[in-house]
Formats: C-alpha cells, structure tokens, sequence
C-alpha cells in the first residue's frame, strides 16, 4: 500500500499530539489535561460536527442515496453487535461478549472527526448527512448487547423481583445519552438556524475547529497510553480482536459503500465508523446495565487499541482499500 | 451536641440520582456529595479522565435513628452488589443549631 | 403582534441550544457542562461585552444623552425594587418580598447579551455605552433590598451584639462582586486600550463570541429546565409575578426610553435591563445578609420563569412594543 | 498515634473565607478545605451548577483541646444558625510524624 | 456489617501516586480519592491556583487488619516526615454485601 | 528612560487585566478563575508559542546564530543558580538558598510571551528559535539546584538507606517535566508539520492567542496579589533580591546578546528569559527534593514580585537598556 498516505495522515498536528500524549505517560511525565477540560473539547467537537452536518444537510436535501445510508447505517450497527457476539462466545461468558459486542457495534466520534479532517486535508468531498449516520450508530447496539446478554445468560436472574428489568432505562440509555442528543439536537439546529446562523457560528464552530481536535487528540492519547497496560490482562485472543474486527468491518463497510454508489469520501467515513469502536457512551450503558462484565476489558480494547489503530494506521489503510477494492 | 450515625457512600456517578432520591425518600435530613472522586476497589480503577461516566461520588449523610439506617443499608446493599461501591458509617457528635 | 419576530429570534442558534439544554432535562438525558465550564463562558462573556462596550464608548464619548441613560439607569434600578416590595408584601413576609424584590430590580447579563445579538443580526444599531448602563443597573437593588428589610422586618434583630450589620460588605458586595468588578473593569480596559488594543483582541472577543453564547445559553437551558420544578412551591402569585412584572418594567423602560429620545435598539436593551431579573449576584448577596429568605424562591423566578420568557418571547415582544408605541 | 477530634464542618462557599479565619485565629494546627460539594439540607439544594456562590465546602479539621473545640462550636453556632450548614465531630487517631 | 479501620490520608498531589503504590503494595482492598482538596499546615498553605502541582490529595481507604495498618504507618510516617501531610485512624462500620 | 515605552507597555489588555486582577483581591472582591481553568489557558499558550516556534525554526533553519544563543542560554541557566546562591547564602540556610537559586535560573514562560507580544506591537523582530531557548532555559537550574543541596547541605542525610537520593528522579522532573514535554513537542510537532498544518491550526493558534493570553494574565494577577501579603515574612533582602537580581540578569542577557550579535529583538527576549522566575515547574520540582526549603518564600518572590516586576516594568526598561548599550 501506499506508505505515503499513511506519512501524510502521522505528519499533522492533530496525530502528533496524540503521539505526545502517549509519550508523557510512557516517560511517566505529569502532563495533564485535568477533567472536566477535555469534557469542553468533546462537547465542543460533538456540537461543531453536528451543526455543520445539519447545515450540509439542509443545503444537500435528503436524497435517495442519503436515506439509502442512514438505513445501511442501522443495519451494520445491529449486524455487527450479534455477529462478533459468537466470535467473542469462544472465549468469553456471555455478559462479557455482550459488552464487547456493542461497544464494537457503535461508534466513536473522535475517530470519524479524524478520518473527516483527513479527508479535507486530501481535499476529498464527503456530504454533510455522514453526520447523521454517525448519530444513528451509536444507539442501536446498546440496545442488541442487552437482548443478546438476555437472551443467552442463564445466571441472568431475569425475574428478580427487586430489579426488574428496566427497558424504559435502557432505550433512554441508547437513544438519549448526552452525546447522541447532542449530535441529534446539532443536526437539527444546524437545520433549522440556516445560512445566518451558520456564519455568525462560523469562527467559533470552524475556525477553532481543528485546534480544538489536536488538544483533544493529545488527551486521548494520555488516557489511551495509561489503559495500554490493562492490555496485559486482556489476552491475546481480545488483543487480535481489537485489530481484526476493526478491520473486517472497514472491509464489509467498503463493500457497502459501493454498493450504495456513495462516493470515495463518504466510503471512507462510513467504514471508519464500522470500523470503529465506543469507549464512552456504550461502556458507560454498559456498566449500568451489564454491571456482570469487566469494564477494564472492553474499555482498554476499545480505546488503547483500537482507537489508535484506527486514526494512526487505518484511515489511511481504508482509503488505499477502497481503491484497491476499486471504489 | 448530639449523637449521630455519620454514613459514608460511595459509588458510581452513575448511580448518584438513585442514591440521592433513596435518601430523600428515606427523609433523611440533608447529604453531601462531592461529585468528582476517582477510586480503586474490586471493579478496578475508575477515574474521571473519560468523563464523569466513569467517576465515582463520595456523599456524607448523618442519621439519627436506627431503623432509619437499616432501611438505607436494607435498600443499598443490592445496589452495591450489582455496581460496586462501599457504604462506612461511623459515630459522630452533630452541633446542634 | 408580528409573530415573525418572535420566530426568527427563536431559529437562533443561542436560542435553539437553549431550548436543546431544557430538553435534555426534560427527557432526564444526562447532558451537562460540568463545573467551572460555565464560569469560563460568563467570564468571557462579560468581558467581551465590557471591552467592546469600552471602546465604542471611546470612539463616541460621553454625550448629554450617555448621561442622561445612566442617569435613568440607576433611578430604574432603585425604584424598581420598591415598588415591587409593596406588590410582594401582599403575600410574603419582608425579607422574601426584599430578596424577590432586588432580584427584579437587577439585571441579568445574558439576556443583555442575547438581545444586542438579536438587534446585530436585524441590523439596528445600538450604543456602546449601554454596557454602562448594565454595569450600573447591577448593585442598587442589592443595596435597596437590604434597606427595605431593616426597615420593615421587625424580627430582624437590629441590635443584635453578635452580628453587627456590616454595611461595609454590603457596600462591597454591592459595588466590587465579581461581575461588576469585571464588567467595569473591562470596560474602562477597553477605553484605556484603544484601536490598537481592539484590533488584537478582535478575533478573540468577537470573533468567537456568538459561539460561546450558543454554549452557554445551552448550560443556562439545562440549570432553567432543573429549577422548573421549584416552581410548584411557588404558588400562582409568584408565577404571574415572574411573567407580568418583567412586562411591566419592559414598558416603563421603552417611556423613558421614548422621553430620553435615544433611538430604537438603545431603547430595546434598556427596556431588557429593566425587565431582566439577577439570578447570579443578587441571589449571592441576598443569600448572604437576607439568610431568612428562602433562595429557592428568587433564584426559581428569576431562572426557570423570568429569563426564558424575556430570551424567548419578550426580547421581540418589547421590539414590538417599541413600534406600537411609537419610538 | 495521638488521640484527637475530628471536626468536619460544612458550609456555604460564601463563608469559607470567614470559618477559615476563625480557625485560623482559635490557632487550630491546619485544615483540609474541599471546595466543589453540593448538598442539600433544610434550606434545599445547593450546587454549582450557577457558580460557586451557590456551591458548598467541606472543611476537615482536628483538635486536641477540649477547650479549644468548645470556642469552635460556641463561634460557629450562630453562624450555621444564620446561613446553614453542618458541623460533626468524631474521634480519631493522628499518625504522628 | 463488619468492624473496619477508616484510613484518611491527605497529602501533596505530587505525592500520590506513591502512596497509590504503597496501598496497592499492602494489598489495601480499595481507595477512594478527591483529587482537588487545598489546605494549610506547618508547611504554610497549598491551593491548586497555579496548577495541581501545589494542591493537595484527599485519600480515603479501609483495613481490616492491625498489622497491615502497622505496615502502612510505618511506611507512610517518613514520607509525611519529609513533605508534609496528615494521616487520621478511625473506626467505623462497613456494610457488606 | 523612555517612559512612553513603559506606558505603551502597560496600556495593552494583557497588562491592564494583570492589574484588574490585582485590584479584585486588594479591594476583597470575589472575582476568581476558578481551577483547572488557568490550566486550560497555561497549557494553550504553550502549545501556541512551540508550534509557532517550531514552525518559524523550519522556515528559518538553524543557523550558527542560533546554535549560539541556544547553547548561551544552557550557560546562563546554568551560572544563574550559581553565582545566586552564593549571594543568598549571606542570609539563608543552604536548602533555601538553592531552592531560590533555581528558582531564578530557571524562567517565566508567560513573562516571555508578553514580552514576545510586546515586540509583536513595536513591529520588531524576533526568530522563532528562542521558544527553543525558553524550552532548554528551563531544565539547568533544577539540577543545579539539587547539586547546591547536595554539596553544602551538610544536614541532608546523604546515605539515608530508606531514601537513595533518586536521581533519576530529578532528571525526569528536570528533563520531562509537563511544561518542558509540551513546549519540546509542540515546537518538533510544528517542524513536522510545515506549512499546511500551520495554516490549518492558525485559527487556533494565533487568530485568540492574544485573548488567552489577557485571560490569562488576569488571573496571575489575583495569583499575584494573593502571594503578596506572604512577602512580608520575606524580608527585605529577598525583596531586594527580587528585582535586583533580575535587573543584573537582564544585563549580563542583553550583554552576552550583543556579543552574539543577535539583534534587538531576540535581545530582547534573551534579556527577559535571563531575567525571569520560575514559579510553576521549579518550585513544584523544589517541593519535592528539597522538601527543607520554605515554598512561600520562593514561589512569593517569583510570582508577586519579580513576575510583576518584569511584565510591568522590566520588558520596555530591557528593550531602553538595550538601545542605552547600544545593541
Ligand atoms: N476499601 C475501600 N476504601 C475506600 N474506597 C473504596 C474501598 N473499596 C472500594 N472503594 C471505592 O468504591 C469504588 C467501587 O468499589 P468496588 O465496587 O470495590 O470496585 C472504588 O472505585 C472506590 O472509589
Ligand atoms: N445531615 C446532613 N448530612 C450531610 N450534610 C448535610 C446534612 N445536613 C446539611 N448538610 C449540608 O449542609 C448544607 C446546608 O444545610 P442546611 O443548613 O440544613 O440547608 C447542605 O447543603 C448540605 O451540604
Ligand atoms: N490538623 C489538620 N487537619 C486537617 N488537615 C490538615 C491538618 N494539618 C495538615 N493538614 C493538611 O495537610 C497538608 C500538609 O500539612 P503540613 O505538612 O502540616 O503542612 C495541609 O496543607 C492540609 O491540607
Ligand atoms: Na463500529
Ligand atoms: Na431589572
Ligand atoms: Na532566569
């Protein structure tokens, strides 16, 4: 493949400063981005990305091909949740399968706002409903890891009377948790405020926009380096799974892309965020509703393995892929 | 000065609102919480660096009365069974006001 | 009324985010921007709003008509608190009817903020010096409230040997709290700076300003949204008190605005000011040397009721008073 | 180890600069303030969320002396009596270094 | 519910994570942390205000056993020797579950 | 001298919020930024000048000039410690006079940025290469410092078994401590990433630097303020110390600045680097290793009174020196 793309992508501050962050916590540094700073920047880039999406949208229209997305959106956040689920089941029990499942079937945002600030950099075109997309696969999997620890674990006391289980909570957990409504509520804003809204919002939304990214980027790559050592507990077979499955769904997102005739740019983001795997929003339902499961399993998968490997090496891998895929 | 049970909570972010309305619906007499509390225990460590999703709070609470107290533990047992935690409590003198 | 004012501030971004902050309450998601975040944005926003106050005080002076709306400013600010003691005194006891009293006869700075926004994006030009004007409406209803309960409280221990009243801290909370302080501060800054100082702050205080308002105007919809329910201990009385006193003041503003001849936006601000109602400093203040009033009460008006009905519906509603009129 | 009292005080962040003081002049040895508590007693609730004036403190501190804790209670009474708040006090043992 | 020893250990930020180590070394079955806590000692005061370099940590853990309490103060006692901090035993009550 | 230079100097928003902050804690107001806000602001700022520096150094190359002054700057830092220790040795036991020593070896990062800025007003020049001796001035004197103690503390128990001095230790505090990693990373990140990342994060970088930067500065001046009253139990030699000491640095920098013929400009900011106090990463360092050594006396003297000295009169007084010695 073509080194090149892969240079080009480590060459930018944003990635750079990721490395940093590793690199202090690797030379036992005190840097820091104290909490609830990096909250700021996540709240900031999920607000930005969905504002401009909306924006984009309302300028694009909902096309057949848009609306033909959003449905292939849904169908792999369900699909990969149970098919990796009987992967998982040959080493794990089923809370911990389950987990895992879901946390690979949503998405992560940082990743997606990476492969787009990629694709602006190569100045290929993406469209603005991506976004939606984004917003449309967290949610599902949540919803498939809980029915799939229902359905398949026996110690579930599932008629215990004192904590009947709250499905009520669970579709709240999967479809308003903070970062999905505030996609959600971006789109729509960035709708419904128009071209006047969009330039008055222009230098804080865009002009910051990538800084904000690389300050973010050098936090995550503190808090990645600091799980890496969890990775020991983890085991082998998780570790591969961690770069494997990414991978497979990138592939399986490719192939759907052209299926769908969306174009290089919005392939690209559509298998970043197959390939892609949550460490907030579904550990963080995970560990209310699947409190059996291990945390430090499916967060440090996510996030010191797969999280890295995806803005470092897969991005670019997945673009070289859809053209060798001949997208 | 008076005698008082001084109860100790901690648990997951998560779990805070469930925690507060239990006391409330309790009638203990007031709580403290100090929200961002990192922590190690048998679930591993949890750290607020990925948000308050994954921190823990501390919430001080007094009590006077026994059966009071049995309620709560009665209530919160199961909740630190499933999500981990841990509940001390202790005696202390309260300056009456 | 023309409703196409009403809406056209509502398909605001500051104003869409707003009501996305109260959603998130509402539908119990666990958005929220975690201490000091807001304080960051509040910061900023007064002194954004003092610097450039400042400097366009600089570039146009003191004129006979700047004094004579500071002048109004202040009268406003003192007898706003007292003829509304009296309407309170029917229901409550005088240190709540004191403490409601100096919340309405004080100011809030985010409504100032959101309808010079609204005057920018309709195009109505508006003076700087009415930053003046907000820092000066800010600390008499502190200092009036204060009186009225001394004078009217008979239980106040007047004598009490323990706690002598300290006017000096009220004086000092009145006149050096911290928004004030930064407010004043910023504003003279910006006169003392001038062109040079404006030019390399330009990016910073204006370029980014709309957006930091977007994000706070979000916080201020999710801390509204958790006080609505305060408000069931309300009682009627006070719900309509919330609603009808900021209309009120709104019209007493627009007639001295109209006397004063200071023009169609100066007049829109100043009738803000005088409907607006304290939900930070005052309450601080009072929660300090008015102890026996019950804060749920003030900061329950002033925030779940009074600020968004001024944000929502009567920043255009005084617009429009305006015109009828006949400014 | 030496035995002591522990005393917890908590109050409004309006008056941490005031306790501190009267600590400090009752010649207390040292203090532990934590400022971002929230809380909820007979006067509601009270967070952050609008600012610190809002918020409250917890305030950790020990004493040997009878004499002196008894200044402590007699000078903080009116004040938790005006503006609310909480003091409690237990017995602990202080690792001496 | 179990009889337990309730450790409270304050100490400079710089310091913490050798004492994190320390309680994980003697097998300490779990902490509680409040990383944000400002106070005055010997040493003078010590806020956050220029950066959690000079802040100081709040550590709050358990112990069962005497000995491992022993072990610990004997470990912790230099420490607090040299760059200051507090260490107060308690009793208290643990609710298992 | 030229006092229109001081009044230009400190007529700029930076300096003017410096003594607005001063004022809120003289005149009890509560006005504060609350932690880890300065954080945030401290961290940007260090990112924003390494990158631009890196950036510039790539555009400009290293040049002999530059390989002179970086390796004069290790000198100074070096000498400083040294020969200061010796003078506080007249007073101070060997513990605090090493801690001090190093103290004003090392530098201010923030006392150099407005210095930068300033030069930025007066359209003078400056290369981007001395970020690269503001990030290697920082390190010498913690060793230094440590050495002192060592060689002449003759209560330190140098063979205490249960304490092994850790060398290690303080070559980690010295070399990778968090102020020194982000300024290092952020000037090779913006090396490697040329032209286009510049122009990308610029937004970011540059367009609200100055902002920041006042913010910033504000709240070092409630810092400051704080830090004053501390002074009196200084005395006055350290009070002396504090701004003489800095005043000989800055002549011994702009002399050696002279010899290497490296223009006013980075004159300029070798002056104030040689002139400036530490008051974060040393002092922290300090803490730690020289436990025996009294912080309120080092950290009051860098931060309330040399730190004022040199932003308010110090830099436009070197840049006259300068011109007085005919550089
Ligand atoms: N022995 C202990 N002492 C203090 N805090 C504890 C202790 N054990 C657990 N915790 C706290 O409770 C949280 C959950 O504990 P666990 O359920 O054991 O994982 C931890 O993250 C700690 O904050
Ligand atoms: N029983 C209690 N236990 C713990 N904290 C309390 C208790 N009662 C009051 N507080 C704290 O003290 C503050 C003021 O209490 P109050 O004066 O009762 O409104 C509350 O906001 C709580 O933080
Ligand atoms: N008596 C005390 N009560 C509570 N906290 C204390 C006490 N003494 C010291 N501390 C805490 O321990 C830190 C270091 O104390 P010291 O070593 O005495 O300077 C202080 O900054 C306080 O936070
Ligand atoms: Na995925
Ligand atoms: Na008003
Ligand atoms: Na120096």
């Amino acid at each position: 493949m073509d080194s090149g793309l892969i240079l080009s992508n480590i060459l930018n501050p944003p990635i750079l400063f990721f490395f940093l962050g590793m690199l202090a916590v690797f030379c036992k540094s005190d840097l820091e981005i104290p909490a609830p700073l990096p909250k700021l920047f996540s709240l900031y880039l999920l607000v930005a990305i969905g504002f401009k999406g909306g924006y984009e949208l309302l300028e694009s229209g909902i096309t057949q091909q848009v609306a033909g997305t959003l449905l292939a959106s849904i169908v792999m956040a369900s699909l990969v949740p149970i098919y990796t689920f009987f992967i998982l089941r040959i080493r794990l029990d089923p809370p911990n399968a389950a987990a895992i499942a879901a946390t690979y079937g949503s998405i992560s945002a940082v990743t997606f706002i990476t492969a787009s600030s990629f694709l602006d950099q190569l100045h290929i075109s993406y469209g603005g409903y991506m976004v939606a997309a984004l917003a449309l696969m967290e949610s599902p999997a949540i919803i498939i890891g809980l029915i799939l620890v229902r359905i398949f674990d026996a110690k579930d006391d599932k008629d215990d009377p004192d904590h009947p289980f709250a499905w009520g909570e669970v579709l709240r957990e999967a479809f308003l948790n903070s970062s999905v409504l505030l996609l959600v509520g971006s789109v729509i804003i960035g709708m419904l405020s128009g071209p006047s809204g969009w330039h008055k919002l222009e230098p804080f939304t865009q002009g910051i926009f990538y800084g904000v990214l690389t300050f973010f980027l050098m936090d995550m790559g503190i808090i990645a380096a600091k799980r890496i050592r969890d990775l020991k507990k983890t085991g082998l077979f998780l570790i591969g799974f961690s770069v494997i499955v990414p991978l497979l769904n990138a592939v399986l997102g490719i192939v759907i892309a052209k299926l769908l005739g969306i174009g290089e740019g919005n392939g690209l983001l559509f298998a970043v965020l197959c390939a892609s795997a949550s460490y907030i929003a579904v550990p963080a339902a995970m560990r209310m509703t699947v409190p059996e499961a291990n945390p430090s399993l499916y967060v440090s998968m996510a996030l010191a393995l797969t999280f890295p490997f995806n803005i470092i090496v897969g991005i670019p891998l997945y673009l070289e892929l859809e053209k060798i895929l001949g997208l | 000065m008076q005698l008082t049970k001084r109860v100790e909570i901690i648990v997951s972010s998560l779990e805070l609102e469930e925690i507060l309305e239990m006391l409330d619906g309790l009638k203990f007499p007031g709580y403290t919480v100090i929200r961002d509390a990192s922590g190690k225990g048998d679930r591993g460590e949890f750290t607020n660096d990925l948000g308050r999703e994954f921190g823990n709070c501390y919430i001080l609470t007094t009590c006077q009365d026994v059966t009071q107290l049995d309620q709560l533990v009665t209530l919160l047992r199961p909740i630190l069974k499933r999500v981990g935690g841990l509940c001390l409590v202790s005696d202390a003198a309260l300056v009456i006001h």
